[in-house]
């Protein structure tokens, strides 16, 4: 509520011909047309195989090392196809990715023109939770965080600044943020309902409550579990018919129990392909998938359940198998195995540039390393299980929940299995829970004799620390441990 | 009737007097020894610009951040409702005001009356103030004063995004070791406080009428680039923008003085309805009618 | 050989020109004004000092804040005939500077201008563990600084000045500006100026305790950079941290230069991999 | 001597004579770190309920240790002054996943590993529902198990109904003296309450009774500490132990009649009763009491409750209290902004660090505050 109406008029505009950066203005839902718009665009150029690969190589001086005024919109769709380091195979892969982010965000936008109900979901909320009905578009919020970049970093700071405008404190996390600005900004389409959850983090949990009342929408708030034991998991999953039932009541529609099975049925099949890339990761050298499993961290978050990811995970399994059967011909060179004890690094081409300049390669991190049990397909209730634990398996919700334990035994597990020779942690502002374990962490690597380094980054923030600045913490911490020179 | 308003703040000390509803007189400088002991000196050396004794102040008001500390004062303020009310008193249109003082930024929305409706202040962090400006100034190795010139030549803003005033600095060493254009670099600078004034502003609803106060207003880089950001034209205030807050504080000097009487009055007239003939007379300063409850 | 350091930190430029470990010039300028001049003209006030021509400079290294800019002045200095300039960490320098005159160290405070790092080293000198101050930089160099010159206190009084603190001031601030206009206005309530640069001292100090504790730093504490200048800083720090702490025997300002120095005398070993192959 | 001034000597070190005669007589001291850990249940195992504070802490060094920059300042604040001791007369403290800072004090306790005996986490849902009741029931039972092996004093329903009778009775005293406060002239300033709240949850809560009963005694007596005051408070927030920061809010002829904090309205509203099982009734009452803003599904009431209890005690502003890196009570005191301006009542946010200072900044805001809510009477 930046002035009342009218006010314009009477303020007195100055005219900007003097070549002033004003507060970056977007157009309602420009990020999301934008980002249909590019994952068209990729659906198309991708399909072309191996030239598509030498177009990305050959526009990688353009686009790889900083961003400014001219490569703003393009280099994040860059970084998203792997900035010109993917194979043709992985691209293959990636073009699934951009059809299922089609599908998605396309009914986010027919949504918004009035087609069907729009049911915000937070991100732990198991996404099937919606995606069942035949008529109702699913939306998670925080998906926005992951293509805010669609119009350039600048595109996170100013959801950030709608946010400290609307005198919203800035310690919530900026994720949780950068979604409640894009609300601001008339950026996402309004909800019909509201699924809401209450752990694994306070952030997550106070954005929700704002979105709810920011929106006015009916809301059901779902009390994720704890633990990952059975009752836990059993009361999480008792949630999880509640917020359909609920969502039943609320639209006036009816659940598509077969759909619901279908798109479990895919899950699973998919989480067999992501398992096991996941440990083709682990084999030295790596197959070096984590920034691929990055990209289905994503997709399933929006998009459980769609042929298209099952394809995309397939396909990836492909080139990891590849990989492993041919080491020769892969040339890439793997001085130094990294494990980043968090979200991924601050700006998502960050591995590509570690790669690149040091030879290093992240082989996990807490969405890069996706191990999921298997769905019980005997009884709706059992896959109801499934789904719910499916989610507490997931990056981030797997370590964010519960005790330290949770965390820790992840990390020792990590350790172990994917043979690394440094922990990074970027530690993001907001993440208080992650922000109390430095001192527990630190332990971990000590008593592996790992080097860690922690940074003060903030996922999508980068007034807190820039990439210049992520990239200088990063080549100092190489240098000390000794890997680069 | 004169009536003084001393404003004590971290930097310096203000007294304003008013005679007549007139800045009678003024005077400003650095904080030095205890707050009471600048509020004293710069009381005087306003008195004595003004030829006249401390026995002809009908009242004192004190204000700023050694407010508690001056035991002469008859009342005091928060610099907040004094640098509306100044504001106010120096162009009565204004009904929004944004202060940017040394350590501290503060928006404040008037009523029709020049008192405060609403207001919003930077807690926790520096960023966006005066003394901010002033470090990167010196990082940067010009003056205060040379800050918003320069500034004004830029061709562009080079993003000095950091949220932390100290860190800040580590930006624009950044754009120096590179060699980038000074002018360049003093742009990003201003932009950069902007924006968190804008932020700050952003908390509570602007009313037409925008003014600027404050040492920093004198950056002439800084108060474009805040037009910008707010997306209004500051009116001009009639006075210098570092004396509101003392004018406000001799404002609200009057108003207690203006309330005592008018209780006095009220109290009179019960026990003596013929007394009440003059209760009419005329406030004593046009400028700030409007304070009258 | 011949080697020299550069260390540009975020205030002061600082130069060593060594040869086998002993310095034969050095320079610290603070760093104001165009920043090419002030790095060449420490470079060759290091030279001058050494009585050398840069020509008689083997190789080089930089370290520092401004490290990767430096390189590239460096590298294009004339007379300079190695076209590497390694650019190296702070905190690897600072290292081998202690480990080079203070064998056995374990631990390496470093306390510059805006950060406070704590280094823990194996006693044959491996780094294992450092902790750097985090994010609002109350607690720093910079901000005794600042604090100095508001209460008008030169630089080099201040650890006199600190000796004669009957009672720190215990500061409530973690912003170094709003700490600031506490500063003042605890003066204005007559707070004397001793007792709230004692304050920050411990402030710093307590910093430094926090980093130590979380790198698990064990004993011999050597100190290194700008506050290492000051034995009240020092006093303080071994009273905070329970433990002797020494400053390295040499001007601690130029700690990392002259560490950076040593390092380009040295052939580069990058570490290999060390497990799982 | 005032039974205040003996409170307010209570309040302000960690450690009492209470708790030393306490156990001398051979009872254990169990900490207890939120509104959501029934003490009834830790009393019905023989030991003293002592409700966790940072009071008398010194510093964050030691504790920033485990936590970082980003974490709130009770939690470090705590941390620190666990691990120099001043918690070792605990025979155990049982933990709460009141926020993420909170969850994870529990696990950095556990890793450093102080000598304050065990350490058990009670896991509370964050909503009332009916599955969320029942989950928190078996919570319960899991802390009972607990105390029994820690403890060796089994928790019986006849112990346990003792217990509640106690505490009822603490709260309806509680009530009582707050009610007093409804007056013009309050008997009891909000920095005196506070101080009571601090004592009385860090005695015996037989001590506690007694000790409030003598207040309510002086209170009746007609003592009005304020005066008349000019603007009559409330405050509602969380962590809130500091009584400089009450006075703060206390000075410029402004008084706290009545509050919605974790030392406040939370502790004594609502009795547990005598009806039914004692356990269900101890899980349904803290579950449905005023909430804490952790609670998800809750905002309404709690919203209800505070412009309920200003027009009760006819206050005049609302102070919304938040200590820095609260991200409950960042959303919370947006809502609460908006909610309270809309039944036309003027707030406050008020952003702190625990013993934080920045008094100058703070002093400023409350005045400014108090000048415009003058300006609107």
């Amino acid at each position: 509520m930046l002035v009342q109406d009218g006010f314009r008029q009477i303020g007195d505009v100055p005219a900007s011909d003097d070549g002033l950066r004003e507060p970056m203005e977007l157009k309602p839902f420009e990020i999301i047309e934008n980002v249909v718009a590019g994952a068209k665009l990729g659906t198309k150029v991708l399909d072309k195989g191996p030239a598509a690969w030498a177009l990305l190589r050959a526009v990688q001086p353009l686009l790889f090392h900083r961003e400014h005024r001219l490569n703003r919109a393009a280099r994040f769709g860059y970084q998203k196809v792997g900035s010109g380091r993917w194979t043709p195979g992985e691209l293959a892969a990636y073009r699934q990715d951009c059809i299922a982010t089609v599908s998605f965000f396309q009914r986010v936008l027919d949504a918004r023109d009035g087609r069907e109900p729009l049911v915000w979901l937070g991100w732990p909320v198991p996404v099937e939770v919606a995606s069942g009905f035949d008529d109702v578009a699913p939306f998670v919020p925080e998906a926005f965080m992951a293509i805010a970049n669609m119009v350039g970093t600048d595109g996170h700071v100013a959801c950030l600044e709608a946010v400290e405008r609307e005198g919203i404190a800035d310690d919530i996390c900026a994720m949780d943020r950068v979604s409640l600005g894009a609300y601001l900004l008339k950026q996402i389409p309004e909800p019909a309902a509201i699924i809401s959850v209450a752990h694994p983090c306070d952030a997550g949990r106070t954005a929700s409550q704002l979105m709810e009342y920011l929106t006015g929408a009916p809301a059901y708030t779902i009390n994720t579990a704890y633990t990952k034991e059975d009752d836990d998991v059993m009361a999480y999953s008792k949630n999880l018919f509640e917020a359909i039932a609920f969502l039943e009541d609320t639209l006036h529609r009816k659940y598509n129990w077969d759909k619901f099975r279908r798109g479990v049925r895919v899950l699973d099949e998919q989480n067999r392909y992501l398992d096991e890339i996941t440990i083709m990761n682990q084999a030295v050298p790596s197959a070096g998938l984590a920034f691929n499993l990055q990209t289905a961290w994503g997709s399933k978050i929006t998009g459980s359940g769609n042929p298209a990811l099952l394809e995309s995970a397939r396909l990836t399994h492909k080139v990891g198998r590849f990989r492993l059967r041919h080491p020769g011909i892969r040339r890439r060179v793997e001085k130094f195995r990294i494990i980043v004890a968090d979200m991924p690094i601050v700006f998502s081409e960050m591995y590509m540039w570690i790669e690149r300049t040091f030879g290093g390669v992240v082989v996990g991190d807490y969405i890069g390393d996706a191990i999921f049990p298997p769905i019980d397909m005997s009884s709706l209730e059992t896959m109801m299980m499934g789904v719910a634990r499916d989610r507490l398996y997931m990056g981030m919700i797997k370590q964010a929940h519960g005790a330290a334990r949770e965390t820790v035994d992840d990390l020792e597990r990590q350790i172990a299995h994917f043979s690394p020779d440094c922990v990074i942690q970027n530690g993001h502002q907001g993440c208080k829970h992650n922000r109390a374990l430095g001192r527990i962490v630190r332990d971990v690597c000590r008593r592996h004799d790992l080097p860690l380094l922690v940074m003060e980054a903030d996922i999508f923030d980068k007034r807190v620390m820039s990439e210049t600045d992520v990239k200088r913490e990063l080549t100092a911490f190489f240098r000390e441990q000794g890997f680069a020179s | 009737m004169i009536y003084a308003g001393v404003d004590v703040g971290s930097l310096t000390a203000k007294a304003v007097l008013l005679r007549d509803g007139r800045v009678a007189a003024w005077h400003v400088e650095p904080v030095s020894a205890t707050p009471g002991e600048s509020a004293r000196r710069v009381l005087e050396a306003a008195l004595e610009k003004a030829q006249a004794r401390r026995d002809d102040l009908t009242r004192v008001c004190a204000t700023g951040y050694g407010r508690h500390e001056m035991t002469f004062a008859d009342l005091e303020r928060s610099e907040i409702s004094c640098h509306g009310l100044g504001t106010f008193t120096s162009n009565p249109v204004v009904r929004s005001v944004i202060d940017i003082g040394g350590q501290d930024c503060k928006v404040v929305v008037l009523d029709d009356a020049g008192l405060v409706d609403d207001f919003a202040m930077n807690d926790k962090c520096a960023a966006g103030t005066g003394r901010t400006l002033e470090l990167l100034a010196r990082t940067l190795g010009v003056s205060l004063g040379e800050l918003g010139p320069r500034a004004l030549r830029a061709r562009r803003a080079l993003p000095v995004s950091n949220k932390c005033s100290i860190f800040m600095e580590l930006d624009v060493m950044q754009w120096m070791h590179q060699g980038r254009r000074a002018e360049d670099i003093a742009r990003g600078i201003t932009a950069s406080v902007a924006r968190r004034v804008a932020a700050l502003a952003g908390k509570v609803t602007l009313r037409p009428g925008v003014c600027i106060s404050g040492g920093v207003s004198k950056n002439a880089a800084v108060v474009r680039e805040l037009e910008l950001a707010l997306g209004v034209r500051f009116v001009p205030l009639a006075h210098d923008p570092q004396i509101m807050g003392a004018l406000g504080a001799a404002c609200f000097a009057r108003l207690e003085h203006e309330r005592a009487r008018e209780h006095d009055r009220r109290v009179l007239r019960a026990s003596d309805p013929v007394s009440s003939v003059d209760a009419a007379a005329t406030p004593d300063c046009a400028g700030c009618t409007g304070g009258a409850p | 050989m011949i080697t020299a350091g550069v260390d540009v930190g975020t205030r002061y430029v600082k130069v060593c020109v060594v040869r086998d470990g002993r310095i034969l010039g050095a320079d610290v300028r603070e760093l104001a004004g165009v920043f090419g001049d002030v790095v060449r003209a420490s470079e060759n006030a290091a030279l001058d000092e050494a009585g050398l021509l840069g020509v008689q400079v083997r190789r080089k290294a930089v370290t520092g804040f401004g490290a990767a800019a430096a390189a590239r002045l460096v590298r294009r200095a004339p007379h300079f005939l190695s076209r590497e300039v390694p650019v190296l960490d702070e905190g690897v320098c600072a290292a081998r500077a202690v480990t080079e005159l203070v064998p056995g160290a374990r631990t390496v405070i470093d306390a510059g201008a805006l950060f406070v790092r704590s280094l823990a080293l194996t006693p044959d000198g491996r780094i294992t563990d450092r902790a750097v101050t985090e994010k609002c930089a109350a607690g720093s160099g910079r901000f005794l600084e600042m604090i100095a010159a508001s209460l008008r206190v030169p630089q080099e009084e201040v650890s006199d000045v600190v000796a004669t603190a009957a009672n720190p001031y215990r500061m409530s601030n973690s912003c170094a500006v709003f700490a600031e206009s506490e500063v003042i206005s605890r003066v204005n309530l007559g707070v004397p100026g001793p007792d709230l640069l004692a304050g920050i001292l411990v402030a710093i100090a307590e910093k430094a305790l926090t980093l130590a504790t979380r790198a698990e730093a064990a004993p011999p504490v050597v100190v290194v950079g700008g506050l290492g200048h000051m034995p009240s800083f020092l006093r303080v720090l071994g009273d905070v941290l329970g433990q002797q702490v020494s400053v390295v025997p040499m001007d601690p300002q130029l700690a990392a230069a002259y560490g950076a120095a040593l390092l380009a005398a040295e052939p580069v070993v990058a570490r290999t991999r060390s497990r799982g192959a | 001597m005032s039974v205040f001034s003996e409170l307010r000597r209570l309040a302000e070190a960690p450690h009492n004579d209470y708790l030393a005669a306490a156990a001398r007589a051979g009872r254990p001291v169990v900490g207890a770190f939120c509104t959501y850990v029934p003490e009834e249940l830790v009393h019905a195992a023989g030991a003293v309920p002592y409700r966790m504070r940072a009071v008398g802490s010194s510093g964050t060094a030691l504790g920033d240790t485990y936590f970082s920059s980003a974490n709130c300042s009770f939690v470090r604040r705590v941390m620190d002054q666990g691990l120099r001791g001043a918690f070792d007369f605990l025979a155990g403290i049982v933990f709460m996943n009141g926020c993420d800072h909170n969850r994870r004090l529990f696990d950095n306790w556990r890793h450093a590993n102080p000598a304050t005996g065990f350490s058990h986490m009670l896991f509370v849902p964050h909503a009332g529902s009916p599955a969320c009741l029942a989950q928190y029931r078996l919570e319960l039972d899991k802390l009972a198990r607990v105390l029994r092996e820690r403890l060796g004093v089994e928790v019986t329903d006849d112990r346990l109904r003792a217990s509640i009778a106690l505490y009822d009775r603490r709260r309806r005293l509680l009530r009582e003296l707050a009610g007093l406060r409804r007056a013009p002239e309050p008997p009891v300033t909000g920095t005196e309450f506070l101080a009571l709240m601090l004592a009385v949850t860090a005695v015996p809560p037989e001590d506690a009774v007694e000790l409030i009963e003598r207040a309510l005694e002086e209170a009746r007596a007609g003592r009005a500490p304020a005066g008349t005051p000019k603007l009559r408070i409330f405050v509602t927030g969380s962590c809130l132990e500091e009584l400089s920061h009450l006075e703060l809010v206390e000075s410029h002829g402004a008084v706290v009649v009545a509050d919605a904090v974790c030392l406040g309205a939370r502790t004594f509203d609502r009795d547990v009763g005598d009806a039914g099982d004692p356990m269900d009734a101890l899980a349904r009452r803290y579950l449905a009491r005023v909430s804490c803003p952790r609670m998800m599904d809750d905002v309404k009431g709690r919203m209800a409750y505070t412009i309920d209890a200003v027009r009760a005690y006819a206050a005049d502003a609302v102070i919304l209290e938040k200590l820095e890196f609260c991200s409950m009570m960042s959303g919370e005191n947006y809502i609460a902004g908006h909610e309270l301006a809309k039944a036309g009542i003027p707030s406050l946010a008020l952003t702190r660090e625990l013993y934080g200072g920045e008094v100058g900044q703070l002093k400023t805001r409350i005045q400014a505050f108090y000048e415009k809510v003058g300006n609107r009477s």
